[in-house]
């Protein structure tokens, strides 16, 4: 078992003729992604990478039933490209590009209430794969093993390493979903916690987080409640300086939230043992 | 991009706010001669950055003479990093009140907020954590922007009742930043009730999603030569890297925000301290790893480089012989450390230990390593 | 029994200081309805009509529960003041003001999806009256009887003639509600009916329509669907002029229907006598 | 608001939608001129309605003499109860193929409804009829307006998928006059595409909401005096009224526009036909009364008057005296037959009898006996 994505989910890519779309697409389908369709604009009626290429979201959806979206279009294009697969009926939506301008972002997320099957994986991530089965996004194949760790994280790379970290360990991953790290973003940490939660075949999870936003917070917050997961989180960013501040309205609304040390709190109180590097991540689990 | 007072003003006179009556100076003459066209001025250090009044970059002169005085002082000052590339002269103003008016992204609801107190000037931070209740707040929906009941809401909520119309048409003008501009942040503290009953923007701050540059290239282009600040940011900027100055002295690289936050983390823990933050992004090719060496010895005070890469797409010994390359291009002499993981990271490792590059095999080994290299001078 | 309005529900009403605010509050108060509050923005805190004045909706509800509101401010602020009734909670939002801008009440009808608990009468309308208990709005209570018919209209002064050819005939009405003549409305006809379906104290329906739109058409097709109530319809309009047309859109969006013989069709189709004139409209109810 | 075509194509223009060249003329010599500067032109009258051209209101001009000769014809001609103020001079376009492309008010959907056809020109509302899956449609969200994606969906519906970046840009430009004028429709057919592959406005309409006026004075002062309609309709405009002109020769007061419609209704049932709809509104206030009876009266067409008024808030009694003070002031000899109901409505009928005029206790009985008043030319 595994969460939002396995080998029966039917995917579109859009901007599938792309540079990068083209290169993961390929990823995806030698992991054995069912890849049904991608989009591109004025491509419509033709076929790439033997799949076949339609105009718009609702088109391809209406051919070939698909239910899931990878976005692979370039950053002035991709909020659009969300609220397009949103509106095409898409029950999950990742949306690798990266760069989006966050007011396009907030109002994406405003837009998506009125689409509540749909959830939005990023933008700005990795997305997320169930290993030996499917993927959607640009996480490799080859940092995972199938097994019953899920795995979230805000990071690319960080998630790479620590997937190569517990693959080396023999310990398997469930599903390993990349969040994102843009200040506003799709699926939270505690979203996919409880989606974890629901998921059997899950018996453990890893925390990646970073400092800003009070999501790890919130996560830590899900946890206390009563977990049947055994979980271990990592924060990065301790020392990383705050940013040259102009105003004051970042202050007046964030307060004392975002720090690392608010967030390895949050876990410690609801008994999630905190790695003091990623190293460590794979003994805390044993 | 965050702009200066006086572009920020511009913007908002652009959008319909009152603004006070000012002239930019890049010399001391330039601030006499504009004192002697308002009159009793301010004369205000252009700084990106919080904190100038108190760091003495804000002088009042009542006479040409004194303004040219003033100029002399702050033009060229250092404030927190940046060195003060211009005055702003602005008139004074008979003030009656002073409010606090600003929005920000409050990522946690993934929303804009706006707030609104009675409560303007300096303290703000501190009437946020003693009072919270006299900051009114309001989440506009994005859309819609925030609708007219909704303005008058905040007003009363913030004790402004009898200045809810100008106040309603006020905030709708400054909210125009959002979709006009892609303002992330706009705040005017203080918002100034003058004593003939105007209600004037006193002093701007406005930051552009860096993001949506492409929507708004005149905003570049009119703002984004002035600002002189970190000489290596600048650089760096040049060249397209993500980059932060620090204070240390160990110049890091890694792939991936995360990546890099924990490598700047592990070189803390054993004892360093980093020089910088830079994110090369996913692809590591050799022409940007050339390109954030370059800038992070620009900096004299560094006395050794962490690079700590995964190779996801890009294969070890691939980046292994870009470091190598750049390393030469470059002449660089200090100390090097290079943590290589992912595909191929043996070839890699390999390939850097034949060309004298000491590997680390993990980040937290590799850090201990590039600490110890600096501490002990090695060349 | 009634719809939507009777002696327990409480009403504020915005724009109470103005004249016609102030005028209709009073002859609501006459009836016996429930004004609890008003509102007037800066003048929050004084009292008229013996009743509390607040600066905003959300004050005078909070102070004290009101459920309904009857807005009389001018056409400019008349939009804005639907949307704090609804964002205050208000379940009955009565607009009574005329002229407002078709594209504001666009934005409006948008607006109370989000709140679907809502229900608009108006704009542009007389309101609507429970004889010899409340009323929101300005239909002369003279004109009224208590009774079991049910009264739907879009125009005012024909709601008054027919009210008070009823009454006169000794047939009195359960509750009367003026729809309003506005192309882009609240409650519907059909709204309207299916309240009245519900209501036992409702045996019959006048249906009082107008050229323009499907409204009546729908009505017509609920009540073919089977309804208890006995219905009689009158549609004014016939020898109207058709607009002196500009352009092609509006034929291409409302093609045949929207003429008086489309809905007088409709309502015979669907077993509902139409009167030729409203003087025939309780000779067909008896 | 109906704006004649050159008014409507300065509007699209201030949107940034192309237009073709085109200038005003109010003489023959104007459009001679116009012709000398614009080559081969048409010329088309400006009247606020529909079917011009089959009237003989455009035509096609390849010289300035013949402009002139065009523009002679045109000027001052009835078009649909329209005397044509002016024409406009046009610069033919090289015409690739005619696209239509509008928005209305769905009053069902209670949404506005964008509407795009490859099938453009004249016979829209045949294409509508018998291929209605040729036009293609989009409800946009009030709030948001129409999203990109919407957008192409739409081009590619109506088959122009080549279309779909430049019609995108286009269809959000023509939205604007949504937000920015409170357009209730607009409407560009042809949409011309240009053999040089240009997206042009071949024709405009663009109606702008009367209640909305007060957000756009501008318009109002700069296109408002230009349109030489009904000349009663002109009148009571002035007057605040509520009028349209019609065909009959009796005339019609009442007040709330249902009521008058029935009461329209009830005279044709009774055999007559009527000269105007007027609604006078709620308070049936004596002054309105006479603005009302002034207007009818100036219609020498007009043989008698029927009042039908409901004394809500107002009292029977007084708006009998009303009437009478009005019809006495504006001398009023025709047959004037009222009907009265509401409060007072008796002793509002006793006054009326006892000064003259006949009061009707139903409006069916009234209708009757105006029709039957007027066919014998009573005075």
């Amino acid at each position: 078992m595994s969460i939002l994505v396995d080998s029966t989910t039917s995917v579109v890519v859009q901007g599938i003729t792309g540079r990068e779309g083209s290169f993961h697409t390929e990823q995806m389908q030698a992991l054995g992604t069912k890849v049904v369709a991608g989009t591109s604009p004025g491509k419509g009626g033709t076929t790439h990478l033997g799949v076949p290429v339609f105009n718009t979201v609702a088109d391809a959806v209406e051919a070939t039933g698909a239910t899931a979206s990878g976005i692979f279009v370039p950053a002035p294009f991709a909020a659009d490209a969300i609220m397009e697969a949103a509106s095409a009926g898409m029950t999950l939506i990742v949306c690798i590009s990266e760069g989006i301008p966050i007011q396009d972002m907030i109002r994406v997320k405003d837009f998506l209430h009125g689409y509540p099957l749909a959830r939005l994986i990023g933008a700005n991530c990795p997305g997320l794969i169930t290993p030996g089965q499917a993927k959607i996004g640009i996480i490799p194949q080859r940092i995972t093993t199938p097994g019953s760790i899920g795995l979230i994280s805000r990071s690319g790379t960080l998630t790479y390493e620590v997937g190569t970290a517990l693959s080396a360990a023999g310990m398997g991953q469930s599903t390993i979903v990349g969040i994102g790290g843009d200040p506003v973003l799709g699926l939270t940490f505690r979203d996919v916690l409880e989606l974890f939660e629901k998921d059997e075949a899950t018996t453990q999870v890893v925390i990646i987080g970073e400092i800003g936003g009070s999501d790890e917070e919130h996560a830590a917050e899900f946890i206390a409640r009563g977990s049947r997961l055994k979980a271990v989180a990592f924060i990065s960013g301790r020392t990383a300086p705050e940013g040259k501040r102009m105003g004051h309205a970042g202050a007046i609304v964030s307060g004392n939230r975002g720090t690392a040390k608010s967030k390895e709190e949050a876990f410690r109180k609801a008994g999630v043992p905190v790695a003091e590097t990623t190293d460590d991540i794979v003994g805390l689990l044993r | 991009m965050k702009l200066l007072e006086y572009q920020a003003k511009e913007v908002l006179d652009s959008l319909g706010i009152a603004i006070p009556p000012g002239l930019v100076a890049r010399t001391a003459d330039e601030a006499a001669a504009a004192a002697s066209r308002l009159g009793p001025v301010a004369v205000k250090a252009q700084v990106p950055v919080g904190g100038r009044g108190k760091a003495g970059g804000i002088k009042l002169a009542g006479t040409p003479e004194e303004a040219r005085k003033a100029a002399e002082l702050i033009i060229g000052m250092d404030i927190k990093g940046f060195k003060v590339p211009l005055v702003y002269c602005e008139a004074a103003l008979e003030i009656e009140r002073e409010l606090y008016l600003g929005f920000t992204v409050d990522r946690d609801a993934r929303a804009n907020i706006l707030m609104l107190s009675a409560k303007g000037g300096m303290d703000i931070e501190q009437v946020a954590e003693e009072s919270p209740d006299s900051i009114a707040r309001l989440y506009p929906n994005p859309w819609r922007g925030p609708l007219d009941f909704e303005l008058a809401q905040l007003a009363y909520d913030a004790g402004l009742g009898e200045l809810v119309r100008p106040m309603t048409a006020l905030i709708k003008k400054l909210y125009r930043a959002i979709p006009d501009y892609d303002a992330l942040t706009a705040e005017i503290n203080p918002l100034v009730v003058t004593k003939a009953g105007d209600i004037v923007a006193g002093d701007a701050k406005l930051e552009i999603d860096d993001n949506a540059a492409w929507r708004h290239k005149d905003l570049e282009q009119r703002y984004g030569a002035v600002i002189q600040g970190d000489p290596y940011e600048v650089e760096a900027k040049k060249r397209g890297l993500t980059y932060v100055s620090l204070e240390g002295d160990i110049g890091i690289i890694g792939n991936g925000a995360g990546l890099c936050m924990s490598t700047l983390d592990l070189v803390q823990r054993a004892g360093g301290q980093a020089a910088n933050f830079c994110d090369i992004g996913g692809g590591a090719k050799a022409e940007v790893v050339e390109n954030a060496l370059a800038v992070i010895l620009m900096n004299r005070r560094v006395k050794g480089v962490l690079i700590n890469v995964f190779g996801g797409i890009t294969r070890g010994d691939e980046v292994a012989k870009g470091i190598i390359t750049a390393r030469d291009n470059l002449q660089m002499k200090l100390p090097l450390v290079v943590r290589l993981s992912g595909t191929r990271e043996e070839e890699g490792r390999e390939i850097l230990r034949r060309n004298g590059i000491e590997p680390g095999v993990s980040a937290w080994e590799a850090a201990q390593k590039i600490v110890e290299l600096t501490k002990a001078g090695v060349r």
